[in-house]
């Protein structure tokens, strides 16, 4: 077809007429309609105009976040697949690639918990496949507000049993993970999920519509009315009648059907039959077809009269922008059509041949034979618009972040009560309740299982394993962004090292709220470059990620929150280690300097009620240190345990430690005494949260030669006391206070307080 | 010998289960794509673990009309060693090659975490290299394992000494905090009553590498091999 | 042909504990709904089906729960057309 | 007080995918259950409950499914007394 004849694209009967309003509805801005009209020539049809929306949208278009994302370090020797793809590539040794990435599905959480999660894992499920990669772990970083509220309770129970029953169904194993209840989240959860996927490096594939005459297939499950703008609906603050407003949007998600994608989608790939292949996600057919075409160069036309339909009277419009789940994009190798479907026959799936690659770099679209759209594809997929917004710290933060917090350091001697508190707080109780929903061995290669400082997956057939692990305090991030995101990533790594895994790359999810509001963009602006020099330092380059937008309700935002999803290689799995003590009398040994820092503290907001103070300060050189240190002893299996000091502090590290496991089947808590010196408050000693810490216990004998490694690397170390008897004591003592508190009892409350919560309104 | 791991479409625990067959020499392990209607010349079959047919309807109850199902009902009615794990087990009872059948777990919640079971009966070719009263630690992972029979059945189970596996405290008793999801009588596992045929609801499969924590599940495999090894071929 | 729609209600079988319902009451109850005295979920199926006459349509559903809809050990089942019964009977 | 007997049938929304009732719908074709059309899979919840009257207890009962027993954005309920509908509804 010529562009000449493309120039005129006859409107649609029973469309819409394109007005001002039309256009504002579909949230372009003037300018954008205008670059519109330049890039057309002419006016959009109402199916053109929604493709633009879509395509143009925050979560397509990364119209006000891709300007930021430029400052991200996005190389590194190991990378394979930087950010653009469906999911970053890193080659691990071995001959092995790993594919991994994170996603967010804030919104339709926030409307249906439970299909908004399920439907989030089901997506980044797909965004690992189609690189060619067998998905092998999971994760999911979540937050919510306080408890004490029916709904938030709702809400999160909801979305943990959609992550559960998605993922259990696939037979996915969840490694870990994070979750974070304040007031700031109430209205607008966060629920972000990352997966790991496994390759031959030669396995890779990518996006692309390539090969003029290539046949494109629909696959999987039939398209409906779901999610219709679910692209422009995530990037839309969240109305306080969200749910009846986004009512048809709601996607179910088929986990048994994804499953026989994920299968499928694989044997596809090894078949050579197709040359190409991308996950119909956020503005479904549109973005999957338009980029595809657009990273290639090439062109396509596709034929919605030919996309099998779930409903009847299905408009171009709905099939291009519907987001029913698990359905892909592929393009077969022209004559081997047949092939594909016999593949796709096999696990049950349906496969339509719905359109062509061209070459004349259009994105055309027609609808039994008629042309309805007719776009030039790589102003579409590339053309938006971006923005550099106006970014002005709010005084108010300004305020809160100076405020003198000498009075809370004041309290002094017998600090169990504050302690045994603390332990309720489900910010530092066992996350049992959430991972024993989740399947956490199918597939028979964690090693490391959700509960300590990160996942460990082993690779068969080699001495290889991954670690993971989700960071990020939205607390810190509120009070400082730019150190906030440093401390998320530093915290990221630290969790990596205590079991072993040396720090390889990072995917990020920024959830924030409206870019429009200069205080947001300033926490956008700090927080990614932050990042930016954090994952420098640590070389470990930013692979991909994910921008969640106006998470906001009623005009209040969420607490800047850019979840870091790091991985980290172990070259031999055997020596990684957990965090809970192996034996008594083993010493336990302090890594790294405690400073009176309380800001931003769990102990603030439980006892104070207030988020307030600078938060912990990193000293991206001292942590670097750190982290050698530990992969050093854990190298030369010097140590029994490692457990990173975060949330809590001191005394929860050695707490968590002691239990060793937050869930049914946790062991016998160990007893301990402890002693710290420091020249300072005791609460800041035992709860504030100095970032750069690391507890670890190891055999009496080799503690010598543990502090003597430690000092070689200019690590500070002390010895501060040792593991007691099974049910024993737990004693930490400092100068000017102490906590002294039976373990079994601390086991107790730590393995309760979250299911306490959760099941008041359960049997 | 030669066995066969079934593939439904929705198992995800069979590459486990063929691998854990793996880790002994005497076991050569082949999948079996659930379209087949012949199972050739096989020593035994597993029924592995996952989410046949999506659970959709209630657990097993669709995959049991597998064209597969008819020749493994008959082998297993002819004496052949079947074993059925997690799903298998709840297929297996849909299929009426097990009595009882698996309600949803009493919490409603799916339950995924290491249990502790009781070897009650090694009068049993899964179980013969075990000592009774044996304490394994195996994970369960599901989200429908709550055994449930009527009284007579119940009483032939322990009458017959039949019940394999039952769930137990870590120090072995029956009391609370024993049972992970409201099986009658803490079942965790039985057999059918030509002791040919087993069902279990924890995974023996995640049990058989130190690398992976627990190798308390070996027995089973172990049994096994002893009993096929001893039945001329 | 005609199109029958047809209802099956798939109930756990009286005396056998009902985790759900038990659940829902308990739930119910913490929201302070009073004067509750029992509750029992279980499943209703929606079948369109195409058939010459209602007793066949009828015919070929029943044969459905039997086979595959019910569970014969734990659960019973009823059918109607629209909103009459028109069969009951427990899945033995 | 009277005690009633309420059943209330809870049902996915029209046009929200059913993959429960897509899966027994497939199911029941391959084992050659023929001129099915169409599958949707709900849950029927049997309640018994004291009060004054019908209205009252239909009343509380519509309450229960707005607050808890329906999910307001992905199903539509209904109430009956016996086997008369009473009300009809969606959740909101
Ligand atoms: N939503 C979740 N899903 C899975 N695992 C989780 C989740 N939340 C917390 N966990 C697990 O609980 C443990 C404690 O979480 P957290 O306190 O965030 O650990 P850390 O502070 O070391 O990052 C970790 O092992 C984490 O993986
Ligand atoms: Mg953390």
């Amino acid at each position: 077809m010529s562009d000449a004849k493309a120039a005129t694209v006859a409107s649609r009967a029973g469309d819409p007429e394109i007005s001002p309003g039309l256009v504002a509805e579909h949230g372009l801005s003037e300018d954008e309609y205008e670059r519109v009209l330049g890039i057309l020539g002419r006016p959009p049809t109402f199916t053109e105009l929604g493709v633009f929306s879509a395509m143009w949208s925050e979560h397509c278009g990364y119209k006000n976040s891709k300007r930021l994302l430029m400052l991200l370090p996005t190389e590194a020797p190991w990378v394979i697949q930087g950010p653009g793809e469906n999911a970053g590539v890193i080659d691990i040794g071995d001959g092995l690639a790993l594919a991994f990435k994170i996603e967010s599905h804030n919104h339709p959480s926030a409307v249906e918990p439970y299909e908004g999660a399920a439907t989030g894992v089901g997506g980044i499920l797909r965004d690992i496949f189609t690189m060619g990669a067998r998905p092998v772990a999971v994760l999911d970083s979540l937050r919510f507000g306080d408890l004490d509220s029916p709904r938030v309770r709702y809400l999160f129970s909801g979305a943990v049993r959609g992550i559960g029953d998605y993922g259990n169904c696939v037979g996915i194993p969840n490694i870990g993970g994070e979750v974070f209840f304040d007031r700031a989240y109430e209205g607008n959860p966060l629920v972000n999920a990352m997966c790991l996927g496994v390759m031959k490096t030669d396995e890779i594939i990518r996006g692309e519509a390539s090969g003029v005459g290539n046949t494109l297939m629909a696959v999987g499950a039939r398209t409906g009315r779901d999610g219709i703008h679910g692209a422009t609906f995530a990037s839309e603050e969240l109305s306080e009648d969200s749910d009846e407003a986004s009512r048809p949007r709601v996607q179910v998600g088929d986990p048994f059907t994804e499953k026989l994608l994920l299968e499928a989608s694989l044997e596809l790939i090894r078949s050579g039959h197709i040359v190409g292949i991308q996950d119909m996600g956020a503005a479904g057919l549109t973005s999957s077809a338009s980029e595809m075409a657009g990273r290639s160069g090439s062109g396509v036309e596709i034929d919605v009269a030919r996309v099998p339909v779930r409903e009847t009277g299905m408009t171009p419009y709905e099939i291009l922008l519907s987001e029913s789940q698990e359905r892909m994009l592929v393009v077969a190798r022209k004559g081997e059509e047949e092939e594909v479907r016999r593949i796709l026959e096999k696990w049950e799936l349906e496969a339509e041949s719905i359109g062509r690659v061209t070459d004349d770099g259009r994105f055309r679209v027609l609808e039994d034979g008629v042309v309805v759209a007719d776009i030039p594809a790589l102003p579409l997929t590339e053309g938006c618009p971006t923005y550099e917004r106006e970014g002005v710290e709010d005084p108010a933060v300004i305020e809160l972040r100076e405020r003198d917090l000498s009075r809370v350091l004041g309290k002094e001697g017998d600090l169990s009560e504050v302690f045994m508190t603390l332990l309720a707080s489900p910010n530092l109780a066992s996350k049992a309740w959430i991972y024993e929903q989740y399947d956490t061995t199918v597939r028979t290669n964690t090693v490391q299982r959700p509960g300590g400082d990160a996942g460990v997956i082993r690779f068969r057939d080699t001495e290889r394993g991954v670690a993971a692990t989700t960071d990020c305090n939205g607390r810190y991030c509120f009070l400082d962004p730019r150190e906030g995101a440093k401390a998320a990533v530093a915290e990221a790594a630290r969790n990596l090292v205590c079991v072993g895994a040396v720090p390889t790359a990072v995917t990020n999810n920024l959830n924030f709220g409206s870019p429009l509001k200069p205080a947001i963009y300033f926490q956008m602006r700090e927080a990614v470059q932050g990042m930016a020099e954090a994952c420098s330092f640590f070389e470990t380059p930013v692979t991909g990620g994910n921008v969640s937008l106006y998470n906001e309700t009623g005009g209040r935002p969420v607490y800047p929150t850019p979840v870091i999803g790091m991985v980290g290689v172990l070259e031999d799995v055997s020596r990684a280690i957990g965090h809970g003590f192996r034996s008594e009398g083993d010493s336990i040994i302090l890594l790294g300097e405690t400073r009176e820092e309380i800001g931003g503290s769990e102990f603030l907001y439980r006892t104070e009620g207030v988020v307030a103070g600078r938060p912990p300060r990193v000293d991206l050189v001292a942590e670097r240190q750190l982290q050698r240190a530990v992969l050093a002893l854990i190298r030369d299996r010097l140590l029994h345990s490692a457990h990173d000091c975060s949330e809590g502090g001191l005394v929860f590290a050695l707490a968590e430690s002691a239990v060793g496991g937050g869930g049914s089947d946790g062991p016998e808590p160990w007893g301990l005494e402890v002693e710290v010196n420091a020249p300072f408050s005791p609460v800041a000693l035992f709860f504030g949260e100095s970032q750069g810490r690391v507890v670890v216990s190891c055999d009496p004998d080799r503690a010598g030669e543990v502090l003597a490694l430690a000092a070689e690397h200019n690590v500070p170390g002390t010895r501060i006391g040792t593991v007691g008897p099974h049910r024993g004591t737990f004693s930490v003592s400092a100068p000017l206070g102490f906590i002294r508190v039976q373990s079994s009892e601390i086991a107790r409350r730590y393995r309760e307080a979250l299911p306490a919560l959760m099941e008041a309104d359960q049997p | 010998m030669k066995v066969a791991v079934i593939t439904f479409p929705g198992s995800n625990c069979d590459y486990d289960c063929y691998k854990a067959l793996q880790l002994l020499p005497e076991f050569e392990p082949h999948f079996v794509w659930h379209r087949e209607v012949a199972l050739g010349p096989v020593d035994a079959v597993f029924l592995p673990g996952g989410f046949a047919h999506g659970d959709y309807l209630r657990a097993g109850a669709i995959a049991r009309f597998s064209p597969i199902m008819d020749a493994v009902l008959e082998f297993g009615r002819s004496g052949g060693i079947v074993v059925g794990i997690c799903n298998g087990f709840q297929v297996l009872c849909e299929s009426g090659l097990l009595p009882g059948a698996l309600l949803r777990n009493e919490s409603l919640r799916f339950r995924s975490h290491e249990v502790h079971v009781r070897v009650e009966t090694v009068r049993t070719p899964f179980t013969s290299a075990y000592e009774k009263g044996r304490i394994l630690r195996i994970p369960i992972a599901h989200g429908e394992g709550n055994y449930f029979a009527n009284a007579e059945t119940l009483a032939e189970l322990e009458g017959e000494d039949r019940i394999v596996f039952r769930y137990v405290t870590p120090s072995g008793e029956l009391g609370p905090g024993s049972n992970p999801n409201g099986s009658r009588h803490n079942i965790a596992g039985i057999v059918n009553a030509q002791r040919n045929v087993l069902g279990m609801m924890p995974h023996p499969e995640r049990s058989v590498e130190p690398l992976l924590g627990s190798t308390d599940g070996r027995g089973i495999f172990e049994s096994l091999a002893g009993h096929l090894g001893g039945i001329p071929a | 042909m005609t199109r029958f729609h047809l209802e099956i209600r798939v109930k756990p079988r009286p005396g056998l504990l009902d985790p759900e319902g038990k659940a829902v009451h308990h739930a119910l109850q913490s929201l302070d709904f009073s004067g509750v005295a029992e509750v029992r979920v279980g499943k209703v199926i929606d079948i369109e089906i195409d058939a010459t006459d209602r007793s066949e349509a009828l015919e070929r559903v029943r044969e459905m729960c039997r086979k595959l809809l019910a569970n014969p050990v734990t659960e019973d089942f009823d059918v109607r057309v629209a909103d009459q019964i028109v069969y009951t009977g427990d899945a033995a």
